[in-house]
């Protein structure tokens, strides 16, 4: 119940429009990386640094030495046939030099790697959980007590949050990259991975695991809110409560639960067969007579998408048992039948 | 591994081309490569060529360990044969009775691996005249080992370290497979 | 030699190539017959047999090494899935039957050994013996492969198929397998099924069976249980956290995948049988027509290398998956 | 080289076009069935070449579509197959077939000596299993093409709608392929070597191709089992990579990466090999540290079996398991500085010629240096969390395959052209196109790297507005790569017409292949070579013959 009680709310608080528009991308201060807005860059960055200045040099150097050999070495002709002076053919201690060199250089990188890797994977005790659940092709952020409010992800700043990954569908990737953190969302088990925003404002989030169609339609963004701002949001979530219902209600979860991601409003078949004129056709299965669609259909395909697949579509759809309330359901037959 | 056998070799197979080189001079492979095909084998070069296919080409049990120059191949005496499979039949006896005691909790699978591998090792060594045959035919056999090894052991020591994270989720979620 | 055979040398080599070196003894008809060299075997671009021979035998081991790496992987899965879920294998193996699994192991035995003696038999170019030799070979190929049959005919029969196929017709508890390991186990397990059946007619809540507990105290239907009666249940995930159904015995979840390993470790390695009986007939035939001697037996050697590896596996698939305990 | 007696023997030294492997049998039949390691390598190369040349136009289809966020001139799914088909087909179908089956068939038996392949028959299969293995992977295409990735990751290939079984299955087959070319060229060199070529007279180009074939034998199988069960699983659905069915998709991963992180090696050690043996050349000069580099083959080779996790850092593998990947991975570094400080040491005092090989070879030099260098910001554990998936990973791996493995083949291509063909490529006109492929190649994948440290994923087909100006300056590269490989192969082809007639030694190369005629003879040798020194000696004893237009033996010292 809360959930869809916390739903409206973000309804209430309009946030939705039809498409999911685009973050934007925050201006950095670095060339390279974006902004940095995580305890846990400064590692990454470090080493970074670290590593474009080294290949640099060696870069340069290898170049350096290429062109000039071949300028200053230039054969006049073919015909000219100059024999190249004899030089050493190997030379052991030069060898192991550049062979130990290298060792050098890697130890404390690995080293590095190593310390900021484990920070990465070591969220800090009582850190606060947030769910993140990858399908094709959105993320639900789940919030203790609260269900699905909004698309983005609203966290509090300088708080440690641990975002408990999983997927309904395919591999996905949780990717923030001004946290410069990353985890894949694996279906069948849990992954996590953590955080502490130390920026207030927005930061993209995208998918980075190929997970079909609209794998690159899967962004949306970090809300990271002042001290206090958090608490307001999660106030006026509640606080909104049960605002919507029937038919709007149907319009907002069609929006916010990802129902519009494979199902049109305007006739156009997408992943999913469109929600215009649905109601009341007969539809023919891939297995088994054809069937009008009806409540009892709406209902069961929300509940048990596989059991009846329209023929000419994939079965794709996760079910959303457990995540929409009947009033929820309702909502959604409400509005699928306004759609004429 | 692959690289460490690398010298052995180095040295050891130009010796074995040397030596096949010195009792063919060149004249023979100029026929052989000879611009015409149709071309007849000239008399001079069939006599040494012919004594070379004929030269006795299989060895005695015993000298066969590095058959160059002793023929292609060592011969498996009869009664080796036998008794290998005699103790092949004896240990799928043994491992299937076996079964019928229980040793704790991996005890049995152990003691089965444990019977395969001789099992096994038996087949390699006699079987497919391993022990004869040339190192480096070992040294590959073994490589092939080394490697399936190093893939069982990085996947499943990996597999183990995050088992937790699938139990943990099958218990609270219920993954019965959809029929 | 005839082209018929060194096509058919073609042919082995691109199925999956396991006549893979038998190239070795074809070649010079392609290329004209230059000059009486090497002999009816000897191809045009080896010196000597030795050098053919060594060749042959070389590529046939490294094709052995791809043969083993290319198994490796569904071993993995097994090792992967046995440590994962043993109560599937536990229940699957009474499903098996030992005995097919063990005669299949002696008569692959037998042929390795008749194989191994054909390659002797080629070097002495004793060539009655070495046909007898290849034939028995082939026989016990043909009976390994009539044996499995059977076995999956069976499995196929009981419902005992990969994937959501798996439908088995019959209980764990009522294998005569299990009966007789576990009496005490099995006839348990069959109160528990009673019960819980009645408890279905009576409508009444479903009987709740828990690991290591039993049925509900209240209804009092039977006494606490031996470890006999319940150990063995709860191995094989019969019932239990395991256990597919909660309210009764069942079977373990996924316990189809065993299955579904099964069939593809036995089917692959049925499938490399095939292979060798088709490489087998062809040496018989070029043996009957008494190509091979002390100078030329490298395929019998071969062919007789790759059936000793099919072998090999067997000798690991047999306690895997027959006699687990 | 081979003893001064032995290049006396060069028999004819302008090309003697009356008998040789591309004349001695007429007829398709004669070609499609032959037992000629040339004709095998050459029919391989033409088919390579016509791969690339689709896997071309693929890449170019999906730099276009990225020229803006959103819709371009495709559709999300057409956009996802088109990337797919780039993929598979530039890994299964050319790269690693690339040099070692195409040119490596053709040159490896020359330069060793021996009069073919160690079993011609198996060759020739290999060659028709990669035929029927391309039909199958292209059959996915005309069904509906696959839209998983080359990668092929569970559980998305085992539901996707697309004809995912067709491409698989190629890919297998294509495995078999390369195994039989592997298998092949192992026993070549060890049993086919003729008197006096011991194991470290071998040219750097066959420790190379031994190394890789040492890879192909042991790695390729297990992509095989891994494909079939992917297949199994998708049809029969067993269960074991399916979550939903009690399978893990990590260890498909696991699986998968353990073949396709040392086929990584399959593609580039053969590069290596190419370019160990142009720069000796074109310098005049001995290679420097010639054991160094061949034995740090076989060094990469085998560790690059035992770093497969590092693909898998944010897969959900285990910190221990991706602790251990790293370490080794950084190990790699190691015998790849080697090989380039030992190239770049070849050419101090040399005297250097700035033909069209060399000119790729220099290319590979820097290019390879970028994609190395790059790959070690991957190994890093932590930054790796940050780059994994992102354009900073495509930019890598096209800088070492595209820039590596492909400028080397274009090398190797143009090196050995006149042997091959017995005709010479316009040099000029190879001189542009090397430079046209060199600025293409920066241009259109150092943005990528940008594109990816700033958080681009990859295989997006929508993306910020704000990437876009780095996406279209990488698209206008891909056309400059595009006109610069156009270019090349036009003027190849107009050679094999009229270009001028090729010397039996061009470039005064001293390992044997450069012994027999341009085109060389059907047997390969008129005369057994007699090896008496290693393959980078006596280069004083050659001397350029403006006549011929090729090396010929100094007189002073043909007699000995």
């Amino acid at each position: 119940m809360t959930a869809s009680i916390s739903t409206l709310a973000s309804a209430a608080s309009g946030l939705f429009g039809a498409e999911p528009t685009l973050p934007k991308l925050p201006d950095s201060p670095y060339f390279w990386m974006p902004p940095s807005a995580s305890v846990t860059t400064g590692n990454t960055d470090a080493l970074w640094d670290f590593m474009v200045w080294m290949s640099l040099f060696f870069t340069v150097a290898i170049a350096y030495a290429m062109f000039r050999f071949c300028t200053k070495y230039r054969a006049k002709s073919r015909a000219a046939n100059e024999i190249a002076e004899k030089t050493s053919e190997h030379n052991t201690m030069l060898e192991l030099t550049w062979s130990i060199i290298p060792l050098f250089i890697v130890v404390p990188l690995f080293v590095g790697g190593f310390k900021g890797f484990v920070d990465l994977r070591t969220p800090p005790k009582g850190a606060m959980e947030i769910r993140a659940t990858g399908q094709k092709w959105k993320w639900l952020f789940t919030y203790p007590g609260l269900g699905t409010p909004d698309d983005a992800l609203h966290v509090p700043v300088n708080t440690p949050v641990r975002m408990v990954i999983n997927s309904v569908d395919v591999l996905h990737s949780l990717y923030i990259p001004s946290f410069r953190t990353k985890m894949d969302a694996v279906p069948g088990r849990y992954t996590d991975l953590w955080f502490k925003a130390t920026q207030v404002g927005e930061f993209p989030i995208f998918c980075a695991e190929y997970c079909g169609t609209s794998h690159s339609d899967m962004i949306t963004r970090v809300v990271v809110h002042a001290p206090g701002e958090y608490e307001k949001w999660l106030a006026g979530t509640i606080a909104a409560a049960d605002s919507l219902v029937g038919v709007d209600r149907g319009k907002m979860l069609y929006e916010k639960q990802g129902c519009a991601t494979c199902h049109s409003t305007d006739g156009t078949p997408k992943v999913g067969p469109s929600w215009k004129g649905a109601f009341g056709k007969m539809e023919a299965m891939t297995a088994g007579p054809p069937i009008k669609v009806d409540e009892n259909y709406l209902r069961e395909s929300m509940m048990d998408p596989q059991a009846h697949i329209v023929a000419g579509f994939a079965p794709a759809m996760p079910t959303y048992q457990g995540k929409l309330s009947d009033k929820d359901i309702d909502g959604l037959i409400e509005f699928i039948k306004s759609l004429k | 591994m692959a690289d460490s056998d690398k010298p052995e070799n180095a040295d050891k197979e130009p010796k074995s081309m040397q030596g096949s080189s010195e009792e063919q001079p060149p004249e023979p492979r100029e026929d052989a490569t000879a611009p015409n095909p149709k071309l007849e084998p000239t008399e001079q070069d069939e006599p040494e060529e012919a004594a070379r296919r004929d030269a006795p080409l299989v060895a005695d049990g015993h000298s066969g360990h590095d058959s160059h120059g002793h023929g292609l191949a060592h011969t498996m005496p009869i009664w080796m044969l036998v008794s290998v499979l005699a103790a092949l039949m004896g240990l799928t006896i043994l491992t299937v009775s076996v079964t019928s005691f229980d040793l704790g909790s991996q005890g049995n699978l152990v003691v089965a691996m444990v019977i395969a591998t001789i099992k096994a090792a038996l087949v390699v060594t006699f079987f497919m005249h391993l022990f004869w045959d040339k190192k480096f035919h070992l040294i590959l056999f073994m490589t092939a080992l080394l490697f399936v090894v190093l893939f069982l052991a990085m996947s499943i020591t990996d597999r183990g370290e995050y088992q937790r994270n699938i139990d943990l989720y099958q218990s609270t979620t219920s993954t019965t497979p959809s029929k | 030699m005839s082209e018929s055979t060194s096509q058919s040398a073609t042919t082995a080599a691109q199925k999956g190539g396991h006549g893979a070196p038998a190239p070795a003894h074809g070649g010079h008809d392609a290329h004209g017959a230059h000059g009486g060299h090497g002999g009816p075997h000897l191809a045009h671009h080896f010196d000597t047999y030795q050098q053919q021979f060594d060749a042959g035998k070389l590529g046939i081991w490294l094709f052995l090494l791809t043969e083993v790496l290319f198994f490796s992987g569904l071993f993995c899965a097994y090792t992967v899935y046995r440590g994962m879920h043993p109560e599937v294998f536990v229940y699957a193996h009474y499903f098996l039957n030992t005995t097919m699994g063990a005669i299949n192991t002696c008569v692959l035995l037998i042929s390795s050994l008749t194989a191994a003696w054909s390659v002797r038999n080629a070097q002495l170019a004793q060539r009655k013996l070495l046909v007898l030799n290849i034939v028995i070979t082939i026989a016990c190929a043909c009976t390994f492969m009539v044996v499995k049959f059977f076995e999956y005919e069976h499995k196929f029969h009981d419902g005992l198929l990969p994937g959501p196929a798996f439908h088995p017709t019959e209980q764990v508890w009522e294998l005569e397998s299990f009966k007789h390991k576990h009496p005490e186990a099995a006839e348990y397990a069959e109160k528990l099924t009673k019960a819980a059946e009645e408890k279905d007619k009576a409508k009444a809540a479903p009987v709740a069976v828990a690991a290591g507990s039993t049925v509900a105290p209240e209804t009092g239907v039977f006494e606490k249980p031996t470890e006999e009666q319940i150990e063995p249940l709860i191995k094989a995930g019969v019932i239990g956290p395991m256990a597919e159904d909660p309210t009764r015995p069942s079977k373990p979840r996924n316990a189809h995948v065993f299955f579904g390993i099964y069939f593809f470790m036995t089917g692959l390695h049925g499938i490399h049988v095939l292979g060798g009986i088709g490489v087998f007939i062809w040496l018989l035939l070029r043996a009957n027509k008494g190509e091979f001697g002390p100078k030329y037996f490298g395929p019998i050697d071969y062919a007789a290398l790759y059936w000793h590896l099919v072998d090999l596996i067997w000798i690991y698939l047999f306690p895997l998956l027959y006699l687990i305990h | 080289m081979a003893s001064p007696s032995a290049t006396a023997d060069v028999v004819a030294p302008r090309s003697s076009s009356s008998d040789n492997y591309l004349t001695h049998d007429k007829g398709v039949l004669s070609w499609i069935f032959t037992l000629d390691h040339k004709r095998i390598g050459v029919m391989y190369l033409c088919s390579v070449l016509f791969a690339f040349a689709l896997g071309g136009l693929f890449a170019l289809l999906v730099r276009t579509e990225l020229l803006s966020p959103g819709h371009t001139i495709m559709d999300h799914d057409t956009y996802n197959q088109m990337f797919t088909l780039h993929g598979a087909i530039m890994v299964f179908l050319v790269i690693i077939p690339g040099i070692p089956a195409a040119l490596g068939n053709i040159i490896m038996p020359l330069q060793l000596g021996a009069k073919d392949v160690a079993f011609p028959r198996m060759n020739l299969a290999s060659y028709h299993l990669w035929i029927v293995g391309a039909l199958f992977m292209l059959s996915s295409l005309a069904i509906n093409a696959v839209d998983t990735g080359w990668t092929f990751y569970t559980p998305y290939s085992t539901t996707t709608s697309t004809a995912v079984v067709p491409a698989a299955f190629g890919a297998f087959i294509l495995g078999f392929s390369s195994i039989f070319t592997g298998l092949n060229f192992i026993v070549t060199m060890h049993k086919m070597r003729p008197p006096g070529m011991t194991w470290f007279r071998l040219p750097l180009f066959c420790w190379a191709l031994y190394s890789t074939a040492l890879i192909q034998v042991l790695a390729t199988p297990v992509i095989g089992i891994t494909l079939l069960m992917m297949i199994i699983e998708r049809t029969v659905h067993i269960g074991i990579f399916d979550p939903t069915l009690g399978g893990d998709p990590v260890l498909f991963q696991h699986f998968f990466w353990f073949y396709s992180h040392p086929a990584v090696y399959i593609m580039i050690v053969p590069a290596f090999g190419v370019i160990g043996e142009i720069i000796p050349v074109f310098s005049r000069k001995r290679i420097f540290g010639y054991k160094f580099i061949a034995i740090s083959s076989l060094a990469i080779a085998f560790l690059g079996f035992l770093v497969w996790g590092h693909h898998m850092f944010v897969s959900g593998q285990s910190v221990l398991a991706g602790t251990i990947f790293s370490a080794i991975t950084f190990l790699i570094a190691i015998p790849t500085a080697i090989k380039v400080f030992n190239w770049i040491t070849t050419m101090y005092k040399g005297v250097i010629h700035l033909d069209t090989p060399m000119l790729y070879a220099l290319a590979f030099l820097w290019v390879f240096t970028i994609g190395g260098l790059t790959g070690v910001f991957l190994a890093v554990m932590s930054v790796d969390v940050h780059l994994h998936d992102t354009y900073f990973v495509v930019a890598h791996f096209h800088y070492v395959m595209m820039g590596g493995a492909i400028t080397a083949f274009m090398g190797g291509l143009h090196y050995w052209w006149p042997k091959f063909t017995g005709k010479m490529y316009p040099e000029k006109a190879g001189r542009i196109g090397a430079t046209l492929v060199f600025l293409g190649l920066n241009v259109t994948f150092f943005p990528q790297f940008i594109l990816g440290s700033r958080g681009m994923p990859r295989r997006y087909y929508n993306y910020l507005p704000e990437f876009q100006p780095l996406h279209v300056l990488s698209t206008l590269g891909a056309y400059t790569l595009g006109i610069g490989f156009l270019l090349t192969a036009f003027y190849l082809w107009k050679s094999l017409k009229n270009g001028k007639t090729a010397a039996a030694n061009p470039w005064g190369g001293a390992t044997l292949e450069w012994q027999c005629s341009s085109p060389p003879p059907y047997y390969n040798f008129h005369k057994a070579p007699v090896v008496s020194a290693g393959p980078y000696d006596g280069y004083e004893n050659l001397m350029y013959d403006e006549a011929i237009g090729g090396y010929i033996p100094r007189k002073s010292s043909s007699s000995t």
